[in-house]
């Protein structure tokens, strides 16, 4: 490794995981491999279930892996003490899956973000809540957003939701699970653009099914399947030339107007 | 599994071993010996039989000396013999268990029975009146006295109706004093049944179930009561736990032959050994079902299983 | 929740009504509050003086609540005994939720080995029975109420940590707390801001009925000089001292009975309050 | 037929060497005998002895064994059984509480049917010991093959089964002869079977015996006021308890060490309402500092040297001493719980206010009392004590235990005090009687003292009125040998 | 009209209180036996609000207004019995949110077979023969696994299949799938459709598909209703829906659904 390539933002090597349920193991990753550039947008798509986002979720640190490593900004997470672990996962954000669940029941959308946002040293509640109402805006929530809890909101404004908290820090690195399925087309737009706003200084694992987001979003895409990483390449490549049979398959199943089943 | 098991004994038996010596030492810190309460209340606290008698139990060896000897004894199974009368601690306290084991599942058993329906109607109502009739019984049985709630039941099953024997420890003794128990009881079982319930009755999953066309017994029995009773069960486990170690006041009103009353007999008189085989007995019951509880919580709770 | 009626049915409570539960118990707990604190200036009889009236006489005018074995008048007894039995209970569960809570967040947070040790340590605490406790306690710092209060506070902890633990081990493995941690907060801010609001209805229900052994106990204690020395008036050591009349003069044991009672339920009902007040989904939107 | 009686605690044991409690010896002198008996007044009676000889030195007791006395087991009662009683209780190994009031024992012998009990100093109280149940007579069978106890005496009852803390079974024993003269019946109890069981509620045991479900209970002093003008219920008090209740001093701490101020406190206490009041008017008002009954005490003389309730007088000592309403004498008031003794104390502390003191109540349990107690007698300084506590026993002799350097929890008095309780077990007869008189003087007038009341804890029993012939004897023992049950 | 299975006319919800602003306000369509009908429209515009009314399931803070019959009959006057019965029954749903949604404490075997042990009296065997069927049209590779697995230990998209498994054994009259496929993968996503519409096509049963995917609309549904700030703003036959769209906002709908090649250039990232 040339000492003048700046180390990626996030590498994984050799990544597996394995789970215990019912007395078997269950392999979710198997020796992935994997690096996230800085400033740039990794799309990670494939099967349901192929471990997307416990990838994800042992990038930021709430997995303990099985085998493999982790490094961020090229040093091992492993290998570092306990504060400067938190101060690199700190960088690190994650928007999941189940916006719902992710949310705390009892506590209103402004409070939350001020919180995400007092845990990053800004610990003006006046300032905060501003904050998270332009953030709120911004992902085209109502204006009383703030004030809510997170049962008064539709599935994609809680997808929304998450996304303005997991951005309110400015994150060096955002793992994204899924986090514009929900979304109608338009509003989509919109996030997908306030996303790519922070491009110039964030690193994203964009974790989706959507193919026309990803391919739109993303620099880079990764294909997992059952576990494994089954090909890799630039958004072009991959889009246009797909050389495994997974990913062809994945691309012809995509819903287009004009064809009927 | 079972390595995890045979960790867990371990640890409880040290636990256990911990308590027993602490016990030791505190025991003796306390003021006043074994030695002047037997004999204040003999008629005869000659200052001479006091040295003697002192010397005679082994009373005058240093505390921590005492501690470890008693420890090293029960570690061989012998908990030694009382020092008023004189008696096999360990027999005397395991002729004693059975009973409090009974009363104390019959007392929590009747706790569960009327606390949890309780709880549940409560729950389902919540805000109407019968939510408040609930809370109000619940609270009627937490604040009324122990013995006095016994001492009534005697007047009225005993006395009056002549249903029960006022006295004694038989199987058809136990029915008031497990209604007492489960009366005082039962409001804890109630209200945290019902705190649980108003909660998960407005999680998403129960309307997934009512949209499965479930009965609305289903529902709330199945979907609604399973996890609410994993508060219950931390709650009902502990109170259970302390149970164990006898009811002195239940005990005392019925004439219940358990360890409570024994206990705290040899705490006020003194007896050291006993009151040591009895902590042994009350960790044991405490270690016991909090390890029990702890495996318990995997088991109605998946999600905290793996940890 | 009666299904197809359910959309069309008026809300539960009129809105004037919602917060019935919290003003009822308020108004009760007021009440008592304020008879302990007035209770030297409205109390009819000096609440230490024998034989104010005959002794064991039921309720009368002249007597309400009746008088006591030593011809004491109950009525100001129990108006006295408020501030001691207020503050006992108050003072008791206080305590016993302040460190068994902050105990029980704290082994719930903790990695798997310190875990298993706090576990035990609490485990070690809950195996002494209550009165060794109190008596060791007598031993060390002599007797008299407050150390009757800490004894029972002390006797509380692990009950308290124990189930705090339980509470907070399912809701630590929840998302959402998942998602503050991600956002690194501090854990013990985690504790409190996030996970405390999700368990605070059952520790308000521990609390409150925590409230009514408290003052049973600190009774149960007073004959090994832990608790209230008499003539002071108490509404446990008043029950206690009733206990033998209870054919003879019932009312000794009802009206102090019935005074804890009544500020069990208050406690009952401004918890009830609070949830409704907490619980997002049944509260009312702002318009 | 079967008694059934309820009491509120049960036995610590059945080895009446080893029991200490008035409860134990209430059930191991059903067991067994005593050598001597004791009338009414005290007054030694023939027994297991039939007579015996007491040397002009006072040093040696020559008892004559009666013969034809057969044991539980069936053997027959003989000397050697006296003598081992003797050796036992004066083993290490028994751990003997009682063994003080044996006596300065030298030796125990027998020859032919007489058994000789050598002293090496006189003993005075030895007859009243030897006749109550402090010092009963066990018979070998006792000590089992491998050591352990089994009760084998002589009395009317024979052990069948004993669960501790529920019940015990008594027998009728076939063989029993009487000698006591407080009993009628000379032979075997009329009842059959007698079953002691425990119900630690005092309301519960009343509950009981309204149902029928036993026949005899302790009441609680509150419920044996409600029985008392019951006719369908019988309620005893024990006359011959042997106990009473007094108030003592930390006289050692200024300014109690003044016996003007102790005398003054005494003279505030209102004994007969407390009698009245607190105890429901089942105990009586006394004088001396042993128990009414008991050998040389008067309780006439003790009024004249005591004192009597008097608060103005009181208040006008104390005023003298500078304490009034308005800065008063702080004392403690210091007990630990009996029957009574709380709404009793709770009276004391209203009193004392009357006079310019200020009492402030501390309540211990039992044990915690005396080694607390035991502590304040040592001290000089600080907040003075005054207390109360309960005693009993068979001879005004327990003053020596009471009030002899060290004494009962160090509240010994030392001096001349010591000499005269010493002297007064080496007397006898009037004597005696005289001795013990000057220490009761002594103790009143210095105000080292003030009786309450007499008796004072057990001393209660109350029955349906099918009962007849229930007795309470000395020390609160309880007699069954005359009781009927009517159909 | 005749045989329509579902009916929804004028319907109004409100969350909070009678004078709450509407969520969702006159909204009427019609679902007919055998037909695929689309719900689709922003997010936030109401969908699963009228979903949940179908069910009659809103939240206690919901007030309703309007009516909604089925087979005729009005489901605000059926008992809670008859609802019961209805549900699950003959009226299936997917919701949105698997999550949340699945019993966290439950097996989801437990959770898959008890409509059918209810509802088709099976036994529990059975049943299970029958969920484990299901997990398989669904695709779900191992079917043993996941029923003995808790939520929990399944990934987002296995869980929704869960959910769509669950609803579709008990082949109700009319199914309510509020996007149903958001957390699959295209290819699932696929199967999924494919099996939605093969057992309509078999059994004559109404679909309410609730969705944001133009893509799926296009390929499943019969007739689209298009929904904005809670109105219907734009209802027909999908044709004419998708290929002449009239309103403003569906023919935003429409062409803000890129293909891949639209989304590569449109994207224009650095390729
Ligand atoms: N319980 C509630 N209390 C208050 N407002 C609510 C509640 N549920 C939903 N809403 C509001 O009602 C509106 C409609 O919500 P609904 O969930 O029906 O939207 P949706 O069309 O399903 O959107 P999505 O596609 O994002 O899921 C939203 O603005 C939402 O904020
Ligand atoms: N806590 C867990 N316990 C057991 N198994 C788990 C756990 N979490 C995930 N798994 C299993 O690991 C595998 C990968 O799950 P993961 O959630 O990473 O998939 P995914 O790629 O995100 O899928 P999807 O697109 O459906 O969300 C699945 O088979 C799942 O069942
Ligand atoms: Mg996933
Ligand atoms: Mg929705
Ligand atoms: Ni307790």
């Amino acid at each position: 490794m040339a000492d003048q390539t700046p180390a990626p933002a996030i590498e994984v090597r050799d990544l597996t995981k394995s789970f215990r349920v019912n007395g078997r193991d269950v392999h979710a990753l198997n020796g992935v491999s994997l690096a996230v550039g800085h400033a740039e947008t990794l799309g990670i798509v494939g099967e349901s279930g192929s471990g997307k986002s416990t990838l994800g979720r042992i990038v930021v640190g709430l997995e303990t892996m099985s085998s493999g490593e982790i490094l961020h900004e090229g040093t091992a997470i492993s290998g570092v003490g306990r504060a400067e672990r938190n101060a690199r996962l700190a960088k690190c954000q994650m928007i999941f899956q189940d916006p719902y669940a992710s949310l705390n029941p009892r506590m209103t959308i402004g409070r939350q973000i001020h919180e995400t946002l007092r845990a990053h040293g800004s610990r003006q509640l006046a300032h905060n809540l501003a904050t998270a109402a332009v953030l709120l805006e911004r992902v085209g929530l109502p204006q009383d957003a703030a004030g809510r809890y997170p049962h008064e909101f539709s599935g994609g404004q809680r997808q929304r939701i998450a996304i303005a908290r997991a951005i309110s820090t400015g994150p060096s690195v955002i793992v994204a699970d899924e986090a514009v399925s929900a979304l109608d087309v338009s509003i989509r737009e919109q996030i997908l653009d306030l996303m790519a706003e922070l491009k110039g200084t964030t690193s994203y694992l964009f974790i989706s099914h959507d193919m026309a987001a990803v391919a739109k979003f993303c620099d880079r895409i990764a294909v997992m399947h059952k576990g494994r990483l089954v090909e890799q390449g630039t958004t072009r490549q991959i889009i246009s030339a797909p050389q495994d049979p997974y990913t062809q398959s994945l691309l012809e199943a995509v819903p287009r107007i004009g064809r009927r089943r | 599994m079972l390595f995890y098991v045979a960790r867990r004994l371990l640890t409880a038996f040290i636990t256990i071993l911990v308590v027993v010596i602490l016990a030791g030492v505190l025991i003796h810190v306390v003021p006043g010996d074994p030695i002047t309460a037997m004999l204040a209340q003999s008629g005869s606290a000659d200052a001479d039989d006091i040295a003697r008698l002192t010397a005679q139990y082994g009373l005058d060896q240093p505390v921590w000396k005492q501690a470890l000897l008693y420890a090293g004894n029960a570690l061989q199974g012998d908990l030694g013999t009382t020092i008023r009368g004189g008696e096999p601690v360990a027999e005397l306290l395991l002729d004693r268990l059975p009973n409090t084991i009974a009363l104390a599942v019959a007392g929590l058993g009747t706790a569960l029975v009327l606390g949890i329906p309780m709880g549940f109607i409560a729950a389902v109502n919540r805000g109407r009146a019968a939510d408040f009739a609930v809370m109000l019984i619940a609270i009627l049985g937490v604040s009324i006295p122990g013995f006095w709630m016994g001492l009534t039941f005697i007047q009225v099953f005993s006395l009056h109706l002549g249903w029960f024997p006022v006295a004694g420890t038989s199987a058809r003794n136990i029915v008031l004093p497990a209604l007492t128990l489960g009366v005082v009881h039962s409001a804890l079982v109630a209200r945290m049944t019902r705190s649980a319930l108003v909660d998960i009755l407005n999680e998403d999953y129960i309307r997934t179930a009512r949209a499965r066309g479930l009965r609305e017994h289903q529902v709330l029995l199945v979907h609604a009561m399973r996890p609410a009773m994993i508060s219950v069960v931390t709650v009902v486990g502990l109170v259970f736990a302390h149970l164990l170690g006898g009811q002195v006041i239940t005990e005392n009103v019925f004439s219940w032959n358990g360890i409570g009353r024994l206990a705290i007999q040899a705490m006020l008189q003194r007896d050291y050994p006993l009151v040591q085989g009895f902590i042994v007995i009350f960790a044991t019951s405490i270690v016991l079902v909090t390890t029990a509880l702890d495996l318990l919580y995997g088991l109605l709770d998946p999600r905290v299983r793996r940890r | 929740m009666t299904d197809t009626t359910t959309n069309h049915r008026p809300r539960r409570l009129p809105a004037a009504l919602r917060q019935w539960n919290i003003a009822v118990g308020a108004l009760i707990l007021g009440i008592v509050v304020l008879a302990a604190i007035l209770a030297p200036w409205i109390a009819p009889y000096d609440p230490f003086k024998m034989a104010s009236g005959p002794r064991l006489t039921g309720p009368s005018a002249a007597h309400w609540f009746g008088t006591d074995e030593l011809g004491r008048d109950l009525f100001s007894r129990v108006l006295l005994g408020a501030r001691l039995s207020l503050g006992i209970g108050f003072a008791a569960v206080a305590v016993g939720l302040l460190f068994g809570v902050t105990f029980g967040m704290i082994i719930a947070f903790c990695p798997e080995r310190v875990k298993a040790l706090l576990l035990r340590i609490v485990d070690v605490v809950y195996s002494f029975p209550d009165t060794l406790l109190a008596l060791a306690l007598v031993a060390f710092m002599g007797p008299g109420v407050e150390n009757a209060t800490i004894a029972i506070a002390i006797s509380l902890i692990p009950f308290y940590a124990r189930v705090t633990y339980g509470l907070a081990a399912v809701e630590r493995a929840k998302p959402y707390v998942e998602a503050a941690q991600i956002a690194q907060a501090a854990p013990a801010r985690i504790m409190r801001i996030q996970v405390l609001p999700n368990i605070l209805q059952s520790l308000i229900v521990i609390g409150s009925i925590g409230f009514s052994s408290a003052i049973l106990s600190a009774a149960g204690l007073s004959f090994l000089g832990l608790g209230v020395q008499p003539p002071s008036p108490e509404w446990g050591s008043i029950l206690a001292s009733g206990r033998n009349y209870i054919s003879r003069a019932p009312w000794i044991l009802i009206f102090p009975g019935l005074a804890i009672c009544l500020t069990v339920l208050s406690f009952n009902l401004i918890g009830d309050g609070i949830r409704d007040l907490t619980d997002p989904k049944s509260r009312r939107r702002r318009s | 037929a079967t008694l059934t009686v309820a009491r509120g605690v049960d036995a610590d044991g059945l080895d009446p060497q080893q029991v200490s409690t008035t409860q134990s010896s209430q059930i191991t002198n059903l067991m067994f005998d005593t050598l001597v008996t004791l009338d009414a007044s005290g007054e030694a009676h023939p027994g297991l002895a039939e007579s015996w000889e007491i040397s002009d030195d006072n040093l040696s007791y020559a008892f004559t064994i009666r013969e034809g006395l057969t044991c539980h087991d069936g053997s027959a009662f003989t000397p050697e059984d006296v003598v081992f009683t003797f050796d036992r209780a004066r083993d290490p190994e028994t751990k003997n509480p009682r063994l003080a009031q044996y006596g300065p024992i030298e030796s125990v012998t027998t020859e032919g049917n007489v058994v000789t009990v050598t002293m090496t100093e006189p003993y005075g109280p030895l007859m009243s010991y030897l006749g109550s149940f402090s010092i009963p007579m066990m018979c070998q069978g006792s000590v089992t093959a491998d050591g352990g106890f089994e009760p084998v005496g002589t009395g009317p009852f024979k052990l069948v089964e004993w669960s501790r803390n529920d019940h015990i079974t008594l027998a009728a024993n076939d063989a029993y002869q009487n000698f006591n003269p407080l009993i009628e019946n000379p032979g075997r109890p009329y009842v059959d079977e007698l079953k002691l069981v425990v119900i630690p509620e005092a309301v519960a045991r009343m509950a009981a015996l309204r149902s029928g479900e036993v026949d005899l209970a302790e009441p609680s002093l509150e419920e044996a006021a409600l029985l008392d003008s019951d006719p369908a219920f019988k309620v005893y008090s024990a006359d011959l308890s042997g106990q009473q209740v007094l108030t003592a001093f930390t006289w050692k701490i200024p300014p109690l060490d003044n016996p003007d101020v102790r005398r003054a406190i005494g003279m505030g206490l209102d004994r007969d309402s407390y009698a009245m009041i607190a105890y429901e008017g089942l105990v009586s008002p006394t004088t001396c500092p042993a128990a009414p009954g008991l050998i040389g005490v008067d309780l006439e003389k003790c009024a004249e040297w005591g004192v009597s309730y008097d608060p103005d007088a009181a208040r006008a000592i104390l005023e003298g001493l500078g304490y009034t309403q308005d800065s008063p004498l702080e004392v403690k008031l210091s007990v630990h719980a009996l029957p009574g003794f709380d709404q009793m104390h709770q009276m004391m502390q209203q009193n004392l206010a009357e006079i310019g003191v200020q009492a402030e109540l501390e309540t211990r349990e039992v044990a915690a009392f005396f080694d607390h107690m035991s502590q304040e007698n040592m001290r000089t300084e600080g907040t003075p004590v005054v207390w109360t506590m309960g005693y009993s026993g068979v001879d005004s002799d327990y003053m020596t235990t009471m009030w002899k350097t060290p004494g009962f929890v160090n509240m010994g008095l030392g001096g001349e005090m010591d000499a005269m309780l010493d002297e007064q077990r080496t007397l006898t007869g009037d004597a005696r009687v005289e001795k013990l008189q000057e220490i009761q003087k002594i103790l009143l007038e210095e105000g080292y003292a003030v009786p309450l009341v007499s008796p004072g804890w057990n001393w209660l029993w109350a029955s349906s009125d099918k009962i007849d012939g229930f007795k309470t004897g000395f020390v609160a023992s309880i007699l069954f040998n005359d009781v009927k049950i009517a159909e | 009209m005749t045989g329509a299975l579902i009916s929804v006319r004028d319907l109004s919800i409100r969350y909070g209180g009678p004078d709450a602003p509407a969520a969702v306000d006159g909204v009427s369509f019609d679902v007919n036996p055998g037909e695929i009908v689309a719900l689709v429209g922003e997010s936030g515009s109401g969908k699963s609000s009228v979903s949940l009314a179908v069910m009659s399931l809103l939240p206690d803070s919901a007030h309703v207004g309007g009516s909604i019959l089925f087979e005729g009959r009005d489901l605000a006057a059926c008992g809670r019995r008859e609802m019961e019965n209805i549900r699950g029954n003959r009226i299936g749903m997917i919701f949105q949110e698997p999550m949340t949604c699945l019993n966290p404490v439950l097996s989801i075997a437990r959770q898959m077979t008890e409509g059918l042990v209810r509802h088709r009296a099976m036994s529990r065997s059975a049943a299970r023969r029958r969920a484990l069927q299901a997990l398989a049209d669904v695709g779900i590779p191992e079917p043993e696994r996941v029923m003995n697995s808790f939520p929990h230990e399944l990934s987002g998209g296995m869980r929704q299949r869960v959910m769509i498994a669950a609803a579709l054994t008990l082949e109700p009259s009319l199914l309510i799938a509020d996007e149903p496929t958001t957390a699959l993968d295209v290819t699932v996503q696929a199967q999924v459709l494919d099996l939605l519409v093969e057992i309509r096509n078999r059994t004559g049963d109404g679909v309410l598909l609730i969705t944001h995917d133009i893509g799926v609309v296009a390929e499943v549904a019969d007739r689209v209703v298009v929904m904005q700030g809670g109105h219907v703003v734009e209802h027909g036959p999908w044709e004419q829906v998708i290929r002449a769209p009239r309103e403003a906002y569906t023919k935003a709908l429409i062409g803000a659904h890129m293909s891949l090649e639209e989304a590569l250039t449109d994207g224009g990232l650095h390729g």
